[in-house]
């Protein structure tokens, strides 16, 4: 098996007496397509805020392991270091900048990635010049690859809801990651954006030699994406294996996907 | 330490944190129900204020029993106050419901300006007297040191309104649309809420409770001028941030939290920095817990 | 019992609404279905009078909506549960129900038909005095279906309630609308982006493409078609 | 609604306006001689005011209502302007007719004129700062007066202490008041919306209050008199030379500051500012350090304001606190919402209109607050999004940069 990515130990996430994240265990592995379900409120949206740094975990560790570096424990990091160190992720509830280009929406992706400052920005050297240059290069390159091309340059509002989904993986993607983590990428598409969603998701994998991370409802992306498959309710891990492992598992019908499925 | 001095001390900052709360509360019902910082509420204690002093000088003059004076007063006040703010609702603030809050804000501003000229025009730029109609209340005499007749009926009429406010937004049935209003107005729509009325009916219940200070704490104080709402009003406000805007709660404790911080400071501290003691405190609260005192996280969900 | 004939729906320079014109008859169960941003929820908005139509006609049993105020409309009898769940999150379950209820002033019946929400959703009870907010998603979209049940509808819009929610739950939701729409004798119009799961329960339903409806029929022939079958059911 | 409808519908507001101000209008108390003097003529002077003025409220509500809306390109003069200024070499000569008479200006007209110009540019000078802040980073900062008081005060305080002059304090007021802004920002920044509006606020107001009592150094409520104006190589004006030189300075300040801002506007940084006003939760997960964008924000606007605060010291040689009050702060905060947020020319407009306008409307004499009141909720029902909605630089591709 390739080498772990990220490992989640004994993760407790409390809002008071809840314990939205609790006793929560899992490693990600370089190069695979993990998969997080389970029902509404089970937690899987605040574990993900937990590992972005958008919440600092109650108690629990998050160890973050860049391919080839050295870990670094990510418990109460600020969601720009995590992003820094290399993971991106999307949102549920699309939160694109409404009011910037698509291209300005990847640019924004390049920004902990390069480095012009204030003076930069008055005097425009050079130096300056070039980097900007090469953030519109590379973010270019990136609606290309995402197939958004042809919305450059509209505002991010006015774009299709699938087009606009596809622009928060592309703008994750600008930030150089090595784990790509999605939360509910699929949501409210139809099943023929949903096929081609799995596509694409297919082939940034491959592209970019990118680990991903992906919350999801629609069982039909899950399994035909996913290596490994994680099954949260009420907080806790209650099943773990193969997408079929899983989707065979009784606890996971009765809790989660009812018996016709 | 001399007793004495800390029990005037908090009470005085009690009756500075009654006026505080009964201005505040307007403050934070209307933002609550249309996010906007109504700049212009201090503004309708000083209109309160006014149509008090006018109404009780022409009974006065004619020789009205002061008590009776006072009562008729009041109730121009809370009238013509509440439909101010209306009226302002009406003109300044419908019609920027949809836009930004920043522009809204602005058009409030332009509502304070207006008012205070308005008053600064047709009345005078000069301190009128307030005639003095509170009579003495005989039981307070062995603790007069302390306690005035005025501070007793200010506490009184402050805890009543709160009480009867409470009522109205717990268990009516236009106080509970008002908290749908406040937070889901679009679904409020849908469940067949008329809006426009409720936020009618949150402009005048907070202008009435404007009016009511306005009217008390110049029969206090004794004098007023056209500017009296402004500072008052950024004080209403402080205490509404400071308990939380938009909490109910919050609003009353943050005005008597308010008051007694000044009355305090100035009186153990220094009186030249009467103003300063609100803000620093408020900055003190704000920064180990931002969303005020009582307010709920303002954590976004992501 | 419904009518919608021939509106135009703008927001800001966006055509949102090209010429729709749909029925719907008392006792049905009427679907719509179509991609995001095809116009499904401004059709519902522009029949609660949120959204108003530049032109068109949309009337019920004969009065014409478009000139009405929405709770006046809401007055005649139609209830939406809009999309996105929108319960109060500070008030409690109960106090979302009474708010349903806010047209009525018949105190006994409304007790007793938020007993009867208890019933068709008994977790509900179990957190009557719970805040919204703190409810799970299901829970929430039990909660909205159930407020707007509140209103003793004559009409019902739902607006997306299956959206997020995990497939046990999904299932729950449509036999409950089932359910009211026989035993209680509602008219449902039902907007769904999961077209499989509604057309199913549909006696008849309407494709809406970039505003403009492009195929009606009767809930079984919809399941069939194949261009049905390709855009919206991923077969 | 017809003419006849809107006709009877000012009516009815007219006569309601009446019966809501009646005690405010018509009563005048007199508490000294406790007199009362009863005005009913004011019945009829409120009421035709209300009348009119409804009138057109109404219309211009229906027009809009009906779509009809001013656009200047679509008016007659519009049509003329474009047709005009799209010849060839047009807009060189107009910009060059321009420049010559912003420059010849203070030889052309009156001391007073010149002066009050002057101070129209150090307001656009601060409307520019704020709008970094608001337009761009979407805070809201309702004390920016203090920092244009730092400013002014470091210049008056250092030059009566140490003598020191105009030029050397122009930078060291921009950096005493980026410092105070460090200090400012360190507390409020965590703080979102309308909580951070208000302790910005508190935070003007604190500053006003310590300026009037620490007297030592700030001479209290009376302020500081004498303070020197620019000398140019040491050479002193006469007063028409200084006023006429102290304009020029401004026009020079406001190019800078407008060349740095749009510089800024269009660079990494700028843009970083712009998502985190659209949305700071995505914007810090794109990896944005907020708290370091949202610092460098509030010191450079800081920067600006004092600047702004030494050359306003400069022009006036007089400051006490009540140059930065509250009022002062928000006077600001209208030039850059009315002229409109985030658009540069939108606040060179707004501060023309706001410090050329109620100059002007002298001669209503003690009417023109009113008015000016009354002109702010028009202008924000009419057009909320301010006289010049933001038109910001937008990055395209042009053309294939693939094979570069």
């Amino acid at each position: 098996m390739s080498s772990k990515v990220l490992e989640i130990k004994n993760l407790l996430m409390q809002f008071g007496g809840l314990k939205a994240v609790n006793d929560v265990s899992l490693d990600i592995h370089e190069s695979q397509i993990t998969a997080l379900i389970g029902p509404n409120g089970a937690g899987k949206t605040t574990f993900f805020n937990c590992l972005t740094g958008v919440y600092t975990p109650t108690s629990g560790d998050i160890n973050i392991i860049p391919p080839g570096k050295k870990l670094i424990r990510a418990n109460g990091l600020k969601p720009n270091k995590i992003t820094e160190i290399g993971l991106a992720r999307t949102f549920q509830n699309i939160r694109l900048f409404q009011n910037m280009t698509v291209l300005e929406n990847v640019m924004i992706g390049r920004h902990a990635v390069t480095n012009a400052g204030v003076l930069g920005a008055i005097f425009n050297g050079k130096k300056t010049k070039e980097e900007e240059k090469k953030i519109i290069h590379d973010s270019h390159e990136i609606l290309k690859v995402m197939n958004l091309e042809k919305f450059a340059n509209e505002f991010a509002s006015n774009l299709p809801y699938g087009a606009q989904r596809l622009l928060e993986i592309a703008r994750a993607l600008a930030t150089d990651p090595f784990l790509l983590l999605l939360d509910e990428p699929a949501a409210g598409m139809n099943p023929q954006e949903t096929i081609e969603l799995i596509g694409t998701i297919e082939k940034l994998k491959h592209e970019f030699n990118l680990s991903i991370l992906l919350i999801e409802h629609d069982m039909h992306l899950v399994m035909n994406l996913s290596d490994m498959c994680y099954v949260m309710d009420y907080g806790r891990l209650i099943a773990k294996g193969t997408p079929e492992e899983t989707a065979n598992n009784p606890t996971v019908i009765k809790a989660y996907l009812g018996e016709d499925f | 330490m001399d007793v004495g001095y800390f029990f005037k001390l908090l009470l005085s900052g009690l009756t500075r944190g009654s006026i505080y709360a009964l201005i505040a509360l307007g403050y934070t019902m209307v933002y609550g129900i249309i996010k906007l910082i109504n700049f212009a509420h201090g503004e309708l204690y000083m209109i309160g204020a006014f149509t008090g002093l006018i109404v009780a000088s022409v009974l006065n003059y004619a020789g009205v029993d002061p008590v009776l004076t006072l009562v008729i007063a009041t109730i121009f006040a809370i009238i013509f106050s509440s439909a101010f703010g209306v009226t302002i609702e009406k003109i300044a603030y419908k019609p920027l419901r949809n836009t930004q809050r920043l522009s809204a804000l602005i058009s409030a501003i332009g509502v304070s300006m207006f008012l205070q000229n308005f008053v600064l025009l047709f009345q005078t730029s000069d301190f009128l007297s307030f005639p003095n109609l509170i009579p003495e209340f005989k039981f307070l005499a062995p603790v007069e040191n302390y306690l005035s007749s005025p501070q007793i009926l200010i506490y009184i009429c402050t805890a009543i309104f709160l009480i009867g406010f409470t009522v109205l937004v717990k268990f009516t049935k236009i106080g509970k649309a008002m908290r749908a209003t406040a937070q889901d107005s679009k679904m409020s729509l849908l469940l067949g809420i008329n809006i426009n009325k409720v936020i009618s009916v949150t402009f005048l219940t907070g202008s009435a409770a404007a009016a009511i200070g306005g009217v008390l704490i110049s029969s206090q104080v004794g004098q007023i001028n056209f500017y009296i709402g402004f500072i008052v009003g950024i004080k209403a406000f402080v205490a509404a941030v400071l308990g939380g805007i938009g909490s109910i709660g919050g609003a009353v404790l943050g005005a008597f939290v308010l008051g007694l911080v000044e009355s305090f400071g100035t009186g153990y501290i220094s009186s030249d920095y009467e103003d300063l003691f609100a803000f620093l405190f408020l900055i003190l609260i704000l920064t180990f817990k931002p969303s005020g005192l009582l307010g709920k996280s303002l954590k976004q969900k992501v | 019992m419904l009518k919608i004939d021939n509106i135009n729906t703008f927001y800001g320079h966006i055509h949102a609404l090209k010429g729709i014109s749909l029925e719907v008859k008392q006792g049905e169960i009427i679907s719509l279905i179509g991609a995001n941003g095809a116009g499904k929820s401004t059709t519902l908005l522009s029949i609660s009078g949120l959204e108003k139509p530049r032109s068109g006609s949309i009337t019920f049993n004969g009065e014409d909506l478009t000139r009405m105020t929405p709770d006046s409309i809401v007055s005649l009898g139609i209830s939406q549960a809009p999309e996105g769940r929108r319960i109060f999150p500070s008030l409690t379950v109960l106090e979302n129900l009474e708010l349903g209820a806010f047209l009525r002033n018949d105190k006994k019946q409304i007790k007793k038909d938020i007993e009867f929400m208890y019933s068709l959703f008994p977790i509900l009870g179990d957190r009557r005095h719970q805040l919204g907010g703190t409810l799970s998603g299901g829970e929430q979209q039990m909660l909205t279906i159930s407020r707007a049940l509140m209103m003793e509808p004559k009409l019902l819009l739902l607006d997306e309630p299956s959206l997020g929610l995990a497939p046990l739950i999904v299932k729950q939701i449509f036999e409950i609308i089932q359910k009211v729409n026989k035993e209680h004798n509602i008219t449902v119009f039902l907007v769904e982006q999961n077209a499989n799961q509604a057309l199913k329960i549909s006696d008849r339903g309407y494709v809406l493409q970039n505003g403009v409806i492009t195929l009606s029929d009767t809930g079984e022939n919809l399941l069939k078609n194949d261009d049905v079958r390709k855009a919206y059911l991923g077969v | 609604m017809n003419r006849l409808e809107i006709l009877k519908k000012s009516l009815i507001n007219a006569i309601l306006g009446i019966l809501l101000t009646f005690p405010i209008t018509v009563i005048k108390v007199n508490t000294i001689e406790k007199e009362i003097t009863w005005r009913w003529y004011m019945l009829a002077l409120v009421g035709s005011v209300i009348f009119v003025i409804s009138y057109l409220w109404i219309r211009q509500q229906e027009r809009q209502k009906a779509g009809i809306t001013f656009k200047f390109k679509e008016s007659k003069l519009g049509i003329k302007y474009h047709s005009l200024m799209d010849k060839p070499g047009v807009t060189k000569r107009v910009l060059i007719f321009s420049t010559i008479l912003i420059i010849a200006l203070p030889f052309i007209t009156s001391p007073y004129t010149t002066s009050i110009f002057t101070t129209a540019l150090i307001y656009i000078i601060l409307g520019l700062g704020l709008n970094i802040v608001v337009g761009l980073g979407g805070l809201l900062n309702l004390g920016y007066a203090a920092f244009f008081g730092v400013g002014a005060y470091t210049f008056a305080i250092l030059n009566q202490n140490f003598g020191i002059g105009f030029w050397l304090a122009l930078p060291l007021g921009g950096l005493a008041s980026a410092l105070f802004g460090a200090i400012v920002g360190l507390p409020v920044l965590r703080l979102k919306g309308d909580y951070l509006a208000i302790v910005t606020l508190g935070f003007g107001e604190m500053t006003r209050i310590v300026t009037e009592n620490f007297g030592a150094l700030t001479n209290g409520p009376s302020g500081i008199a004498n303070i020197p104006k620019p000398t140019l190589f040491g050479h002193t004006f006469g007063y028409f030379g200084s006023t006429r030189f102290v304009y020029l300075i401004a026009v020079a300040l406001v190019v800078l500051i407008i060349f740095i801002v749009w510089r800024m506007e269009n660079s990494r940084i700028g843009r970083s500012w712009v998502a985190m006003r659209e949305d700071d939760i995505a914007c810090e997960a794109m990896g944005v350090d907020l708290t370091k964008a949202k610092m460098t924000l509030f010191i450079i606007s800081a920067s600006i304001a004092g600047i702004a605060g030494v050359l306003f010291a400069a022009k006036t040689t007089f400051i006490n606190p009540q140059s930065f009050t509250v009022w002062e702060s928000i006077m600001i905060l209208c030039i850059v919402v009315l002229g409109g947020k985030g658009s540069v020319r939108g606040v060179i407009l707004g501060g023309l209109i706001l410090i050329l306008l109620p100059e002007y409307l002298r001669a209503f004499q003690q009417y023109r607050m009113l008015i000016f009141g009354f002109l702010l909720i028009v202008m924000m029902v009419f057009r909320p999004g301010g006289i010049i909605q933001n038109v910001r630089k937008i990055y395209k591709i042009e053309g294939d940069l693939s094979n570069e």
